[in-house]
């Protein structure tokens, strides 16, 4: 506690709470994210902490969740955490750990502390955790995934993540790449304790250790995954079949105590949905690591499952390419949101499992999220503004639609229908997930899954500022990218907010995206299935599970 | 026929009638018919396509098929009624009482079965014996139809078997089980004469050592007359006339059975003195049965009241002679036993066609990637002859012998390998259709065998008559067409209106026909015949073979008619060519090639051929095994493997010298002409009856 | 005999040849690339451009064409696995050794430890469809075409023409339907894994079902209109007029010749069962090589198709040698050659 | 050498020559499998081509009343899709797409197919072993792997589809018609049209290819159900017609997931595609019957 009161960023988190400029969730998170503990940010905030969920003591059994079996052989290169992490989840362990309502807290971490200008990290390892091994879990093993993860040629998403903070563009044989900034970017201290030094400001560094390619290997391991890697996780994998199942066995000198359950399987039960469906009637999984949409009504009817949800800031954007015709002009663009009733969206395509989304891609689930007047769905207005674009008979395009959400289809369907209504005509095009990517920057149209992150202007950040990698759609403002700079450099939450809004009114006016919904995941279970909560990003942790006979 | 049936009656059939059932009804194909055979005797049933008797056949076997049923009357078989026998007595008639020797052995066994296999069955299963006594059984039975090597045939498939020998495996096959009574159902129809004659041999043989009953079924008068000694006619299901096979020939005295005779070629007339007398019109359908006399409309005789009410009452004219006419007294007043004579064509000397060393090798397979041997078919070998305009050129052999070959060169369906040809002045030997001129195409038309692939199902008849005289720039406007595609069917004979009609609607002398109509629509100087009747009915090919002699008489046409058939090629050829494996045996005019000096291969021809005149005695002289095949040919004389007048070594060594006879006659043979003249004759005539002419 | 098998290598080399190409020419058509399947959706373009051109995928169709063949046949080393491109690609066996199919984008692993296990799943369900398919289809496909036009014919008959009138996904569905969800004697997914509390065989019940009644009413079908015909055959009659019995007649005359024509189409169902599953894959879960096709194909991984297809056309075309071999000693009257 | 069979033995005499029988299409009502084949197509058809003037909701609005309860109803007849959409509606727009389709590429594959195995049947040697290899190639291909491999690379359309039916089933088509061909390249009407120097295309077209037609309108028949079918697993595997327009397929696809609580969902469409197949392998059945008792 006395680390946590010497927290040169206290001060103003506390008078921030205190003057009602942050609410004390926020707080919470913004408290625990500089290293504050979250047991006394809770207090602090004078919010009775939720016991989190503990194991339910060694009862032993088995459990098997329904999935993908997907390659996992290369953690630091994994492309998606839904379903490759979740089998090195169990054995390999991140550094921090962000709970499902936002809120980083230590892992192998034990506590950090971060210098008054977010630049200089310091962070301390937690002792006696061990390799499955049993060697010792030291700076050195956290210094060679650090190092790892941002060597270009690996090529992990993590320099896509870290890239503004530890990176800089370099030209090798004329190519571009990158490399770590400086020598002394990461710092080993001692044998406990690591430091990052910082090229930028940076806030968000414990939740990017939680981003899921940042998975904790033995160097011995060379980056590779396999059948009895070392991990400091709970479990060991000790069979794996590609596009079949997964088993992985309970440790039993865990560093974090008593596992749960004895075994854990992962069953692969293919794209159907009503496969997975079969499979959870017939009683041959005890649950999904996540449903879609599509089989919510059916797995409700099951009566011997649980319902798990949690909202998130998970979305499909449906973002328009602003240098291709018709969508280079601003009236073109709004008049594709003002076409959209995003409740019809979150009914068709969601169920109702989510919120509607008022087309500017901060959520509510964000915590600088700022309430502006939500756009108003007016058919005539966007028809005015067609034909003041000198579209009087309407535009038409083309939606490309990633097939691996199935949901993408159904608020693309609906969006369709109410396009039509203002003279928009848009054909859809499916196309497989993969080969999406390779196109996702250049089609005029598209639909981009954007997962949950845990700040609104991250997304911002990230989509919508001129030139950035993941622009993609040409977005350029420059209006927009001095404030939302601005933004990233205001701790103050309040004005963070009022920067916000300005950025969310640009968004609606004359941003690239018609955003109509922010789902929840969730999931079903069985009922036997006990310690279960629901993760935004659909990990899994599956020693803190037990399941009843 | 009506009368009670005998006591020592074998089989009797007594009113049976017979009809298949359909969606639209029943549909008589017997109606009415009674037939004793007693046992020992041979009876045979002739008729032409259609008739009933294979149904007939088939109601004593108790075979009917789902659709058949004996409708009325009673067949008897050894005192057991047939028509009333529950499936396991039929099955021991079958078995043991009553054996079928089938028309076409190439279907009649199971092609997946060993002969063994297929013909131990029979004692295993209804004389219990073991697998072993069986064969045995088997293998003495192969011995007594005079296969070689009977153990190996046992162990082979059918299909490496030859036709003879398949007709004799399942002649073999029915005489295992001892039956009483022997059906022959056309046993001989498709193969070579030469074969027939030696399985006709085979029955009377075996008739006479097992003294097995038979009922023998043909539309061949000439084999009828050969093996029975009791003849029934059928038309239209009825029997239309019974009698002992001798009194039938000499005193037919049914209208149709009279027809039917005058349509046979025989050995003994020709074009000249003779023309066939074929019956109007075509058989009614079964649905459209006419009322009393099923032969009414198309007998000249036809006497409404007397022959079109009731059903007709057969009346005996003769011992042991019956007869369904009931105008049969008075013959001699409506039938004409001459009909209008044409005169046929005279040939002139203008020559049209002429071979010299023609030769037509195939080669058989390019085998893959130069594995296995390259082997060659020889089909045609220094063919050298010639037709004059006006002729008819008969081409005679077996199957195998090249004719059909030479028949497509010189139409241009194919083209030769060396030698020439000169039809008109060219040379068309090396000139397939696609390189011949429109005048060369007119002028060489072709008719073909089967009646039924001559017109493209898909167009009418008169299409590709329309389309000849299109190409050949007879006629090019729609009215010009119309009217000389009616111009044409009017010289075949055939009503204007069939050809708005597709070949289904069209029998088969009707198909014929037009197939003549197109082959004349380009007005050919030659026209080959490749044996454009030899499917045909017999009194259909009287038709045909009239028409044939008298377009030729008007528009002076040489004809290149080939044939299986020696009587037929008596009657209308004025030069004969014999070949046998690709080469020239033979030839000359017709009368020299049907008397001495014969070449041995001729000889053994016209000793084969069915004679339809039980008074007719021939020579006997039958050929071992049969034609070898084309791909390995002999050295010598291509005969000499089966010449029964074989010299020796000469014969398979060197070829025949080509000997010349008087009148233009050749033949290839070592045995000088001299020698072979000194033979008997063929035919002899046992008594002759009054009024036959002498045969040649 | 040696020229036939010579001739028939040839031509399955040529096939294989010829098919490979097409199959290579066929993926230009589809978005994305190798370097960019290979590195995910998130690495940088910088990252995918330096792959792309260190996997020479700049290069003509025919001259990557020329080197994916060198692979195969073990000319070559797999570019994907050199060690610098730092893609932690290893295959056990080696980088070059005839057979190698190479890496697959889609599993990021060598193809050869992909396919094999696949294969044999897909065998398994082939196998027990197979063997149910066929004696079913011969009854059934004999006792109708023995009597032509008798009720049970018809019955026969009429049930073979709905049966492959049913899509294999729409007979899968209901069965589940009503198999699982309804009544819950069955499991509805097949993983081959015994953990559920369901055993394997349970598990292959359903899918076993859905390849049978789809497959067996085309089979009967052919069985039965050969039947028919060689029923009405002349041989036939001649061993029913040699007093032969019924039963007789039909098993030792008519069976083996009606077996003749349906033979070459019996084998082919292997062909079908082999590749033709993936509807039932996908219905159930399967861990087949339909489904993992399916999915090679959505993601455009060239490797695992050629490999798929491949394998998939030595099969059929072994399995066409088969039945020509077969369909000779069936046939005493078919000389091979 | 062979004479007239006088094979009136187990079946009924020959047929009348004053009575041949009439084109296939007349005869159509003897047989009752046509019938009731040829009354499935006409159902669809007619409901396809009436679909625009049927009261019916737009195939593709979606009934946000209808999603709490999507079972059928009388505002819905067959109920509702999990997006609300009109099922009833649907399948009778959907029809116009599988019934323009399927015939459409089946056609498609005819006019490739024919030529191409009259070409190797009439003309034999290279000409033959050309065609029937590339043929054989095609035809060794397992046929689902090819449609999958074609249409996860060059995109679900309709065009697409006709593409990869016109590739998978033209070497089946030319086969068979190479068979064909076979049968009458040497029957004497073939030898007759030679002799009157009619050209190579005129032979083939002209003489054979009418001749063909028997066991070709049955092949045509089963090849649309097929069609069909493969329409329908395409869809079923994600790789249908692009949305939102029905396609069958996907529409069964779609309703799979809720199978256990809305059965209605995929129970219709899969009605609906089996009725259709099952009308065209009817129709074919029945055809070649009829073209058998020839």
């Amino acid at each position: 506690m006395t680390d946590d009161r010497d927290n040169p960023h206290l001060k103003t988190l506390t008078k921030q709470l205190a003057d009602g400029r942050m609410d004390r969730r926020e707080f919470i998170r913004h408290a625990c994210l500089v290293g504050i503990s979250a047991a006394s940010a809770y207090a602090m905030a004078g919010v009775p902490m939720a016991t989190p969920a503990k194991a339910q003591g060694a009862k032993g059994g088995l459990l098997r969740i329904g999935t993908r079996v997907k390659e996992i052989k290369s953690p630091h290169t994994y492309s998606w955490g839904g379903y490759d992490s979740n089998v090195s989840r169990q054995v390999l362990e991140y550094l921090t750990f962000t709970d499902e309502k936002g809120v980083t807290q230590p892992y192998l971490f034990e506590k950090w502390t971060v210098s008054p200008d977010l630049k200089t990290w310091t962070f301390n390892v937690r002792k006696g955790v061990k390799w499955s091994n049993g060697q010792d879990f030291t700076a050195d093993h956290v210094i060679w995934n650090l190092k790892r993860v941002l060597e270009p040629a690996v090529g992990s998403s993590m320099i896509g993540l870290m890239k503004g903070y530890m990176l800089d563009d370099v030209t090798v044989d004329g190519k571009a790449s990158t490399k770590i900034w400086s020598d002394k970017a990461i710092e080993k201290v001692d044998d406990y304790t690591v430091r990052l030094n910082c090229k930028t400001p940076q806030v968000a560094v414990p939740e990017h250790l939680f981003h899921y390619p940042m998975a904790i290997m033995h160097p011995d391991s060379k980056g590779v995954f396999e059948v009895g890697s070392l991990g400091t996780g709970p479990f060991t994998l000790t069979e794996f079949e590609l596009g079949k199942k997964a088993v992985l066995k309970a440790r039993k000198d865990y560093w974090g105590g008593a596992v749960g359950i004895d075994t854990m399987e992962q069953i692969d039960v293919g794209d159907d949905a009503s496969a997975a469906i079969a499979a959870l009637a017939s009683k041959q999984i005890h649950g999904l690591v996540f449903a879609d949409p599509g089989q919510y009504d059916a797995l409700k009817a099951l009566p011997h499952l649980n319902f798990y949800d949690v909202p998130t800031a998970e979305t499909g954007v449906i973002r328009m390419r602003c240098d291709q015709k018709p969508f280079d002009n601003p009236k073109v663009r709004k008049a594709m949101r003002m076409a959209i009733d995003p409740e019809v969206v979150l009914k068709v395509a969601l169920r109702g499992l989510g919120v509607a989304a008022e087309h500017h891609h901060c959520s509510p689930a964000h915590p600088d999220y700022a309430q502006i007047p939500p756009m108003k769905r007016d058919v005539a207005g966007a028809k005015k503004l067609l034909a003041e674009a000198g579209f009087p008979n309407g535009v038409s395009s083309e939606l490309i639609v990633p097939n691996d959400h199935a949901w993408f289809q159904s608020q693309a369907e609906a969006c369709v229908e109410m396009w039509k209504e203002a003279g928009i005509t848009v054909k859809l095009t499916p196309m497989p997930g993969a080969a999406y990517w390779d196109v996702w920057t250049k089609v005029p149209m598209g639909t981009t899954i954007w997962y949950h992150r845990p700040l609104a202007i991250m997304c911002l950040g990230l989509a919508y500022r001129t030139g950035v990698p993941w622009n993609e759609s040409g977005y350029s403002n420059k209006d927009f990218d001095a404030i939302l700079t601005e933004a990233e450099g205001t701790l103050d939450m309040t004005k963070r907010k009022e920067l916000v809004a300005k950025l969310e009114t640009i968004m609606q006016e004359d941003g690239p995206l018609v955003q109509p919904v922010f789902r929840s995941t969730f999931t079903f279970m069985d009922k036997r299935v006990k310690g279960f909560s629901m993760h935004p990003t659909n990990y899994m942790f599956a020693w803190k599970l037990s399941v009843d006979a | 026929m009506s009368a009670p049936p005998a006591p020592d009656g074998l089989l009797v059939l007594d009113h049976v009638k017979v009809e298949y059932v359909s969606s639209v009804g029943a549909v008589t194909a017997i109606p009415d018919l009674s037939i004793t055979i007693r046992a020992g005797e041979s009876y045979g049933l002739v008729g032409e396509s259609g008739c009933g008797k294979s149904t007939l056949l088939m109601a004593i076997m108790g075979y009917l098929g789902p659709t058949g049923r004996i409708a009325n009357g009673r067949i008897v078989f050894d005192g057991a009624d047939v028509s009333a026998a529950d499936p396991a007595s039929l099955a021991r008639i079958r078995g043991r009482g009553c054996s079928i020797v089938y028309q076409d052995p190439n279907a009649a066994l199971n092609p997946t079965l060993t002969i063994g296999k297929q013909l131990i069955e029979v004692p295993m299963l209804h004389e219990g014996v073991d697998a072993k006594t069986a064969r045995a059984k088997a293998r003495q039975i192969l011995t007594d139809v005079h296969l070689p090597d009977p153990d190996a045939v046992l162990d082979r498939y059918p299909h490496q078997l030859s036709g003879g020998q398949k007709q004799r495996v399942v002649i073999a096959m029915a005489l295992l089980a001892n039956p009483k009574l022997l059906l022959l159902d056309e046993p001989t129809t498709g193969l070579d004469v030469t074969v027939e004659a030696a399985v006709l041999d085979l029955v009377n043989e075996l008739r006479e050592k097992y003294g097995t009953t038979l009922l023998y079924i043909s539309h061949n008068l000439g084999v009828i007359a050969k093996v029975c000694d009791r003849v029934g006619v059928m038309y239209l299901g009825d029997l239309v006339e019974e009698a002992p096979v001798h009194e039938l020939f000499a005193n037919p005295r049914h209208p149709y059975t009279r027809r039917l005779l005058a349509c046979v070629p025989r050995l003994d007339t020709d074009k000249h003195t003779t023309t066939f007398l074929p019956i109007p019109g075509q058989p009614p359908s079964l649905a459209g049965r006419p009322r009393g006399c099923s032969f009414g409309p198309r007998c000249a005789g036809f006497d409404a009241p007397r022959c079109g009410v009731a059903p007709i009452p057969e009346e005996p004219a003769g011992p042991g002679h019956g007869v369904r006419c009931v105008r049969w007294r008075e013959l001699d007043q409506f039938e004409k036993t001459d009909a209008e004579h044409v005169a046929p064509a005279t040939p002139g000397v203008e020559q049209v066609m002429r071979s010299a060393d023609l030769s037509k090798v195939y080669d058989l397979g390019n085998a893959f990637m130069g594995f296995g041997s390259s082997r060659q078919l020889i089909a045609n070998e220094d063919l050298s002859f010639q037709a004059n305009k006006g002729e008819i050129l008969a081409i005679v052999g077996e199957s195998g012998s090249g004719k059909s070959t030479f028949a497509r060169i010189l139409a241009g369906l194919q083209d030769a390998s060396a030698g020439k040809l000169m039809v008109l002045g060219d040379d068309l030997s090396r000139m397939p259709a696609h390189k011949r001129t429109l005048e060369q195409l007119a002028a060489v038309q072709m008719v073909f065998q089967n009646p039924d692939a001559t017109l493209n199902p898909s167009h009418t008849a008169g299409f590709s008559i329309g389309r000849a005289l299109k190409k050949f720039g007879i006629a090019q406007s729609r009215k010009d067409l119309d009217a000389r595609v009616k111009e044409l069917f009017g010289m075949v004979r055939l009503s204007p209106h069939l050809a708005r009609q597709r070949p289904g609607r069209l029998s088969g002398g009707q198909k014929q026909r037009v197939a003549i109509a197109r082959a004349f629509a380009g007005d050919p100087k030659l026209l080959v015949a490749d044996e454009p009747v030899s499917a045909l009915d017999v009194s259909v090919q009287a038709a045909i073979v009239n028409l044939l002699l008298q377009i030729q008489a008007r528009n002076g046409a040489t004809i290149v008619f080939i044939s299986h058939d020696l009587a037929l090629v008596r009657h209308l050829a004025d030069r004969v060519v014999v070949m046998y494996l690709g080469r020239v045996m033979e030839m000359g005019p017709v009368s020299s090639i049907f008397s001495p000096p014969y070449h041995p291969y001729t000889e053994a021809l016209l000793a084969a051929v069915p004679v339809p005149d039980p008074t007719v005695k021939q020579k006997h002289l039958r050929l071992e095994g049969e034609p070898p095949s084309p791909i390995n040919v002999p050295l010598g004389c291509r005969f000499a493997a089966r010449c029964p007048r074989k010299l020796g070594p000469v014969c398979d060594e060197t070829p025949p010298p080509e000997q010349a006879a008087p009148d233009g006659h050749m033949i290839a043979c070592h045995i000088p002409v001299a020698v072979l003249a000194r033979v008997t004759p063929i035919f002899q005539r046992v008594q002759t009856p009054a009024g036959a002419a002498n045969p040649s | 005999m040696g020229g036939y098998i010579i001739k028939r290598g040839a031509s399955l080399i040529l096939t294989l040849f010829a098919a490979s190409f097409l199959v290579f020419a066929v993926t230009e058509f589809s978005p994305s690339n190798v370097a960019r399947k290979t590195l995910g959706p998130f690495a940088l373009q910088s990252q995918v451009d330096i792959l792309y051109e260190k996997l020479g995928l700049q290069d003509p169709l025919a001259v990557r064409y020329t080197r994916w063949l060198g692979v195969l046949l073990g000319l070559k080393a797999d570019p994907l696995q050199d060690p610098a491109l730092g893609l932690q690609f290893k295959d056990p066996r080696g980088d070059k050794y005839f057979g190698n199919f190479g890496y697959s984008t889609l599993y990021k692993a060598p193809v050869n430890d992909v396919i094999w296990s696949r294969l044999k799943a897909t065998a398994a369900l082939a196998g027990i469809a197979f063997a149910l398919i066929v004696p079913l289809s011969l009854l059934f496909g004999v006792l109708a075409g023995m009597r032509e036009g008798s009720g049970l014919d018809r019955t026969i008959s009429v049930f073979g023409i709905i049966a492959t009138s049913v899509p294999e996904f729409a007979s899968g569905v209901f069965l589940v339907a009503f198999f699982v969800v309804t009544l819950g004697w069955l499991p509805g997914t097949s993983p081959l894994d015994s953990g559920g509390g369901w055993p394997i065989w349970s598990q292959m019940i359903l899918p076993v079902t859905v390849l049978v009644l789809y497959d067996a009413g085309y089979v009967v079908r052919m069985v039965r209109g050969s039947m028919a015909e060689v029923m009405n055959k002349a041989y036939i009659r001649t061993a029913v007029l040699k007093g032969l019995p019924m039963r007789d007649v039909v098993v030792r005359h008519a069976v083996r010749n009606a077996m003749i024509a349906p033979f070459t189409v019996i084998l082919l169902q292997i062909n079908f069962l082999i590749s033709g599953v993936v509807v039932t894959e996908m219905v159930f879960a399967y861990p087949g090589f339909g489904r993992m096709i399916l999915d090679a194909s959505l993601f455009g991984d060239i490797a695992l198709i050629e490999a798929a297809t491949l394998i998939a056309l030595t099969i059929a075309i072994l399995t066409q040698l088969v039945s020509d071999v077969g369909y000779a000693v069936l046939n005493p009257q078919i000389r091979l050659a | 050498m062979s004479a007239t069979i006088d094979n009136a033995a187990a079946a009924p005499l020959t047929a009348p020559v004053d009575k041949a029988p009439p084109s296939l299409l007349r005869r159509l009502p003897q047989s009752r499998v046509a019938m009731v084949g040829l009354g499935l197509i006409i159902f669809w058809v007619a409901l396809a081509t009436l679909a625009p003037l049927l009261p019916l909701d737009p195939p593709n609005k979606q009934d946000l009343m209808a999603l709490a309860d999507p079972r059928p109803s009388a505002r819905h007849w067959l109920g509702t899709d999990f997006k609300g959409r009109d099922i009833l509606s649907r399948l009778i727009w959907g029809a116009r797409t599988v019934l323009s389709v399927a015939p459409l590429a089946a056609l498609a594959a005819y006019l490739v197919g024919c030529p191409l195995g009259l070409a190797a049947g009439y003309y034999g040697g290279k000409v033959d072993t050309i065609i029937s290899r590339i043929s054989d190639i095609i035809l060794s291909f397992p046929i689902i792997i090819l449609y999958v491999i074609l249409i996860a690379n060059i995109g679900p359309s309709a065009l697409n589809i006709v593409l990869a039916v016109v590739l998978t089933a033209a070497p089946g088509i030319a086969r068979i018609v190479r068979g064909l061909t076979l049968e009458q390249r040497h029957l004497d009407y073939i030898a007759a049209a030679q002799l009157r120097r009619e050209s190579a295309l005129y032979i083939m077209f002209i003489e054979l290819l009418p001749n063909c037609r028997g066991p070709l309108i049955t092949d045509f028949c089963l090849r649309v159900g097929y069609t069909i079918i493969t329409i329908g697993i395409l869809g079923f595997l994600g790789l249908g017609l692009p949305p939102p327009d029905p396609d069958w397929g996907t529409m069964v696809k779609e309703g799979t997931a809720m199978i256990s609580v809305r059965p209605h969902m995929s129970l219709f469409p899969s009605i609906a595609i089996v009725s259709l197949i099952l009308g065209f392998n009817l129709l074919a059945d029945g055809v070649r019957e009829l073209s058998l008792r020839d």
